[in-house]
């Protein structure tokens, strides 16, 4: 049972992250494969972040006055910094699969991936 | 297809629920996480780097790489957008 | 037993490559000087090797380390007895067959013969390179060059056919060369650590019997050129080829190199003491006996001469593996005799073929009634040759023979005796009809005037001669096969 | 599919809300070093400003304040910039991206160059990603054509 | 500059990358110059790197001046500056190739972004290669990644679906990886990797260990194609430009191949592979399965391009079986391989690209009678077919030799017979192509131009083609010298 409560973090991220997957893996519509992907990057973000924090630590900004720093204050920060990094990659492949929509979009006039491939094989 | 994609789906769910239960508890400040590199981030930011957040003193110095790294990331990104979807006169594609 | 280092054995490899070269630079235009080349090319090797014979005779080594390519991987020649007594028998016909192929060439006005003069300079001195070569290594490498510069020579026609024997050809040297003598090779090296050719075998005698058998009979399945049955069909396939090719390449050069490097993994790599304690060169005269009469009784059945004469080549290359097989010292002499016999003897049938080919355009043996009064010297030789296979005394197939009788007497089985007299008959039986239609069935009257060329007649005439010669002076030739098991 | 709004409401209100926006943005750039905040989010705050421009009027108006040219010329200046400050670094004789040579050139001690270090590449990055959010979002928005989108 | 050209020959690509923005802005005409300037460049630092790295051993570079574990490092041994002269002097090679080929098949405007999306993909391959922390690889993973996708997608009007299969595929590997490096993280509060080495150890037992490995393993098992996640490939190579087909296929599954080495043979312990966990087994059966099915795979194809899309499957089969046996001579073998495909492949699809750019069709039924038109192209095709066979002296044969005498070793027979079929089925794909190309003529065809490729594009293609010829026969120095060092301890 207090695997349940003291984990619950994992398993949140763990739910987020199979709906992601099957919706990558299964959806045909390529807009919600990417949606799936977004969900999918969230969760890993979820995770990290989730392992940075202490239980009654604040935000790692130091306070100047204090003369000794003690970590135990202040939650992790690292994950934080790769979060940030996580992020942006993930803005960026989003931005980028969306310009790769637009070009399909752009040839085939739909966002199916079945239809497309009957395009394709009816070109053969 | 989608039978195939749940049990894909299931079984990386199953190793994943399977490894959870060898990780430390959430927020447990004892976990390795919070012991072995982090606390240094935490004492030396200021007198290292004369900045009080850490994140941002971790992020553009320490791991400052990485964080050229991510902006060359969405460099990219952009520059993809341009190389793929920009037409200005080019009436080819 | 001294070695001498000297870079002979590489100039012999090389100067029939350069030969090619110059070939192919030089061109159709200038094709009399491109014939120069060819004969320059032969000549010049055969000068080369021959040279080796004296110290080779008075019992020296010749060795040369051309490239060290890994720690194990070496290109490495080393000139022994069997090695120089291969490549004097394939460089001297080659300076005969030149001249022959020249008339071929131009008496059918055949194509791309520039082409063709190239490959065949090319698979020269791959030939060579495997008489020479010191380790398996070196031997694979030479061999595949063989296979794959042999390619566009048997693809000579560009016809849909001469494509079709060509893709055989290739799939059963190459494929089995790479899937079973390749691997063959490294399981040799992964037991015993190296790859040389030693007096007597690379194993250690702890080795198991299993896996020295997989490793045998891998390399046995491996060297195909040998065309020990049921992997002979690709020689009979390649039969397609401009005659010359068949005479010097699918009767002496190819398939002697093929029973050349079985004689090499029997003697050199297992060595006749493993083979005997587990006798397996039981097994492999039984395969080389059956690939005997099997060949000799399709032999009977063909009509096409050439085809005709591949069977028999066939069935002849099984003798030289049966003399090996055979294990004891005459038996293994005859195989090594056999390969000079059996060259000259082939190339003087081919030749005929050729030239009867080229002058009367017949193929069939059905067609040859009465061939004899047209062309007396072909038909003259063809009987030599005919003779020699049958091995008649006073011909040179008859010492081969002898010395293989009496390797099967040593032996002491009566199977095997009994099977090298009944494929004697056989041969008798496959020849004798086709002398006897040239000469005593009357020729139907010829539209055409047929007469011999003169490059061809005299080229065949010397070869049969040559193969008298033997016949009636075998002591040279036997000293030198004697001097391989010293 | 970018069309002018024609709409009272909305432009003033925009033309209210973006300066105070933009102006929200640069405060979190600079003050990332003591608050949350820092190049990323204060450059798509930024971004999102010129976005909103193109929302609430229309592509040639946001263009004609901020010429696609200077667009790209961003997109590749804050990166340059970043890289370049490593560079600097290497040639005052330390590691790539070590600020803390600085203070060799500035009148101040290694932390403080350090935190100038950070300073710079922070506004480097946040050149970069308002430009990238700015780039992106038109390419996609109107199928690479800068203008009303059709495909 | 010497002790800094490690971070150089990242660093400098990526501001080319910029750089070429700002050209582009200036005069177009000056882009592509610059571009194979710069590649150069990254060539002779790679070099120089190798040189270092043979001469003086493994070279560190703290990053910011942090030590490590808190700051970035840059960690090369001979493994690393192996593989990253590998890409740096393909990628050059590929560049000169580029100039000609790419005006073809892409419209002129966009050539400048182009240039600057392939010095993205080099300088994000040479950024994995070269670092020692596992998120800043994971960073320039995706840097590479993202412009892969991009080059792929401006191909043929196919190339756009592909991509974004590659996409979907790609993000998927990505996110594994990422989840892995999150584990590790999870469990020991490290990134970097010669600190994790230390750490690990006493957590082998973890099941988070495990899973880490598990997803390290399926996110790179899905970067480098490795078979059943190999959908993505064969469309992706077949319809991109050929230039970027040529580079890509080069390097790209060589680098994924890399990260696989580095994870299971330096982060963890051999021992880790072999007796804790069954991975090396299962890795020897997968890669034994993927060299069957690409092999056979590609005996069905019609289109080249798509041909050497599956016979790039079953090679990077050979490399990871090599790398799995578990013994020196299978690893060797594998790094060997891992530069002798590179050059082979690249030169293939150079030559399928040369064809495509004189008669826009790439089939092998194209391929007849072209000795008459295309004779230096047709002879450098013939070297190397002869070396993806595998016959001695070139290159090809000398990798299979030590990957066979590996797998028999380790008395992994179907591994071995897998490798023999599989250098079978090549010798009857390259023979049919060969005796199309040198014994069949062509019914002139008036419309197309069937003329030798012009110089830019031949010499790239030549080059490669010696390169075959040489390897081959220095291969052996090429072992002692640098790829002795790279076998991991415990073998």
């Amino acid at each position: 049972m207090e695997i349940l409560i003291g984990k619950y973090n994992y398993w949140i991220y763990i739910g987020l992250m199979m709906i992601g997957f099957y919706a990558m893996v299964a959806k045909k519509n390529l807009v919600k494969k990417v949606v799936g992907m977004n969900i999918f990057q969230t969760a890993i973000i979820l995770f990290f972040i989730s392992t940075s924090y202490k239980k009654n630590a604040t935000i790692p900004i130091i306070i100047k006055s204090q003369e000794v720093i003690e970590p135990i204050q202040y939650i992790n920060p690292l994950p934080h910094v790769l979060m940030l990094t996580a992020i942006v990659v993930m803005v960026s492949t989003f931005g980028v699969a969306l310009a790769v929509i637009v070009m399909l979009y752009k040839q085939y006039k739909t966002l199916e991936e079945d239809e497309i491939i009957e395009i394709l094989k009816d070109k053969k | 297809m989608k039978i195939f994609a749940i049990i894909i789906v299931i079984l990386t769910g199953a190793v994943l629920i399977y490894s959870t239960f060898d990780m430390p508890d959430w927020g447990n400040p004892n976990s390795p996480a919070s012991v072995h590199v982090s606390p240094r981030y935490i004492e030396k930011t200021i007198e290292e780097t004369a900045t009080p957040n850490a994140v941002t003193s971790v992020l553009a110095d320490y791991r400052g790489f990485d964080t050229l790294g991510e902006t060359i990331v969405i460099f990219t990104a952009a520059i993809v957008c341009i190389l793929l979807l920009r037409r200005e006169d080019d009436k080819t594609h | 037993m001294e070695t001498i280092v000297s870079p002979k054995p590489l100039l012999a490899v090389l100067v029939s490559l350069v030969g090619a070269l110059l070939i192919a630079i030089t061109g159709e235009r200038l094709r009399n000087l491109r014939e120069t080349w060819t004969i320059l090319a032969s000549v010049t090797k055969f000068g080369i090797v021959a040279s080796m014979l004296p110290e080779i005779l008075n019992d020296k080594v010749i060795e040369y380390t051309l490239f060290k390519i890994t720690s194990h991987l070496i290109l490495h020649f080393k000139v022994d007895a069997l090695g120089v007594f291969f490549a004097t028998t394939a460089s001297f016909l080659w300076i005969i067959t030149s001249f022959y192929s020249i008339g071929y060439m131009r008496g059918l006005k055949e194509h791309a013969q520039t082409r063709y003069f190239a490959y065949f300079a090319i698979a020269l001195s791959a030939t060579v390179g495997v008489a020479f070569s010191a380790n398996m290594f070196t031997a694979f490498v030479f061999y595949e060059i063989i296979t794959i510069s042999t390619f566009p020579l048997v693809a000579h026609k560009e016809t849909k056919e001469a494509k079709r024997g060509a893709r055989k050809y290739l799939t059963y040297l190459l494929g089995t060369s790479v899937a079973f003598q390749l691997t063959a090779i490294i399981i040799t090296y992964n037991l015993t650590g190296k790859l040389d050719f030693s007096r007597d075998g690379v194993f250690e005698t702890d080795v198991s019997y299993l896996t020295v058998t997989i490793t045998f009979f891998l390399y046995i399945a491996g060297i195909t050129k040998a065309a020990i049955m049921p992997l002979h069909s690709w020689l009979p396939a390649a039969m397609v080829a401009p005659t010359p090719v068949s005479a010097l390449l699918h009767a002496v050069a190819v398939v002697k190199a093929g029973v050349f490097m079985v004689i090499r993994v029997v003697l050199y790599v297992f060595g006749i003491d493993l083979l005997k304690s587990f006798d397996l060169g039981t097994i492999l005269a039984t395969i080389a006996s059956f690939t005997i009469i099997a060949a000799s009784v399709i032999a009977l059945r063909q009509d096409n001469l050439k085809l005709r004469l591949a069977y028999s080549t066939v069935s002849q290359l099984s003798y030289i593996v049966l003399g090996v097989a055979l294990l004891t010292p005459s038996a293994v002499i005859g195989s090594i005799i056999h390969i000079v016999a059996h060259a000259f003897g082939k190339i003087t049938l081919f030749f005929c073929a050729g030239s009867i080919y080229v002058s009367a355009h017949k193929t069939e043996v059905s067609q040859l009634d009465g061939i004899a009064k047209k062309m007396p010297w072909t038909m003259a030789a063809f009987t030599v040759g005919a003779l020699n296979m049958i091995g008649v005394p006073l011909v040179g197939g008859f010492v081969s023979k002898w010395y293989l009788l009496l390797g099967a007497l040593e032996k002491g089985s009566f199977e095997i005796l009994s099977v090298l007299l009944l494929s004697s008959l056989l041969n008798a039986g496959y020849f004798l009809p086709i002398i006897y239609r040239a000469y005593f069935k009357k020729s139907p009257g010829h539209a055409y005037e047929i007469k011999e060329n003169p490059f061809m007649a005299v080229t065949l005439t010397i070869t049969a001669l040559i193969s008298i010669v033997i016949g009636f002076y075998p002591n040279f030739i036997a000293s030198l096969a004697k001097e391989v098991l010293r | 599919m970018i069309r002018r709004t024609e709409s009272l409401l909305v432009e003033t209100v925009c033309r209210i809300l973006i300066p105070l926006i933009q102006l929200f943005a640069l405060y979190v750039i600079v003050h990332g070093h003591y608050s949350p905040g820092g190049g990323f989010q204060g450059g798509c705050i930024l971004g999102a400003s010129f976005i909103l421009m193109v929302i609430a009027y229309d592509i040639r108006w946001m263009k004609h304040r901020f010429s696609e040219k200077k667009n790209t010329l961003m997109v590749a200046l804050g990166v340059f910039i970043y890289s370049l400050i490593g560079f600097i670094c290497i040639f005052l004789g330390a590691e790539y991206l070590n600020y803390g040579i600085f203070h060799r050139i500035l009148p101040v001690d290694v932390a403080k160059a350090r935190s100038l270090g950070i300073l710079a590449v922070e506004t480097g990055v946040g050149i970069t990603v308002m430009a990238v959010m700015v780039s992106i979002f038109l390419n996609l928005t109107t199928y690479g054509k800068h203008e009303k989108g059709e495909v | 500059m010497g002790e800094h050209s490690s971070i150089l020959v990242v660093v400098i690509s990526l501001i080319a990358s910029i750089t070429n923005v700002f050209i582009a802005l200036v005069r177009k005409s000056l882009c592509y110059p610059f571009f194979v300037f710069i590649l150069g460049i990254c060539f002779l630092l790679s070099m120089d790197i190798l040189y270092t790295v043979i001469n003086f051993g493994t070279v560190k570079y703290k990053l910011g001046g942090w030590m490590p574990p808190w700051g970035i490092e840059y960690v090369v041994d001979h493994l690393n500056a192996f593989v990253i002269a590998i890409v740096a002097t393909i990628s050059f090679v590929v560049a000169i190739y580029a100039k000609e080929s790419i005006k073809k098949e892409i419209a002129k405007p966009r050539l400048p972004y182009f240039y600057s999306t392939y010095l993205l993909l080099v300088a994000g391959l040479i950024g994995i290669v070269i670092t020692g922390d596992i998120f800043n690889l994971f960073v320039f993973l995706e840097i590479a990644s993202l412009a892969g996708y991009a080059l792929i997608a401006i191909g043929e009007k196919r190339s756009v679906l592909a991509s974004f299969n590659y996409i979907i595929m790609g993000t998927i590997g990505a996110c594994f990886y990422l989840l892995g490096v999150g584990y590790i993280y999870i469990i020991t509060g490290s990134l970097n990797i010669a600190d994790l080495t230390r750490l690990l150890p006493p957590l082998y037992e973890s099941k988070v260990t495990l899973a880490a490995l598990a997803f390290f393993v399926i996110g790179v098992a899905i970067k480098i194609a490795l078979f059943p996640l190999h959908r993505w490939l064969p469309d992706s190579y077949t319809f991109a430009p050929s230039a970027v087909s040529a580079f890509a296929s080069a390097t790209v599954t060589k680098v994924g191949i890399y990260v696989l080495i580095r994870i299971s043979y330096t982060l963890f312990e051999p021992r880790f592979l072999t007796e804790i966990t069954p991975l090396s087994t299962i890795l020897v059966w997968w890669a034994t399965i993927a060299i069957f099915f690409g092999s056979t795979i590609a005996l069905g194809q019609i289109d080249f391009k798509r041909t050497l899309s599956y016979i790039l499957v079953a090679e990077v089969g050979y490399i990871v079986l090599g790398v799995s046996l578990g013994n020196k001579e299978g690893f060797i073998g594998a790094v060997l391989h891992i530069l002798n495909d590179a050059v082979m492949i690249a030169c293939l699809f150079m030559i399928a690209g040369g064809l495509f750019y004189r008669i826009g069709r790439r089939n092998l039924t194209d391929f007849t009678g072209l000795k008459k038109y295309m004779p230096i192209t047709m002879t450098a095709f013939l070297v190397t077919s002869l070396s993806m066979i595998g016959v001695p002296p070139t290159a090809g044969f000398f990798s299979k030799w030590y990957l066979i005498l590996g797998a028999i070793r380790a008395e992994q027979w179907i591994s071995a017979s897998a490798l023999i079929f599989s250098s079978l089925v090549n010798a009857i794909i390259f023979f049919k192509l060969l005796e199309k190309v040198y014994f069949s003529k062509k019914e002139a065809i008036p419309k197309y131009n069937f003329r030798e490729l012009p110089l830019s594009m031949l010499t790239p293609i030549v080059l490669m083609g010696l390169a075959v010829l040489v390897l081959g026969i220095y291969s052996g120095k090429i072992i002692s010298t640098v790829i002795e060092f790279t076998v991991p301890k415990g073998f």
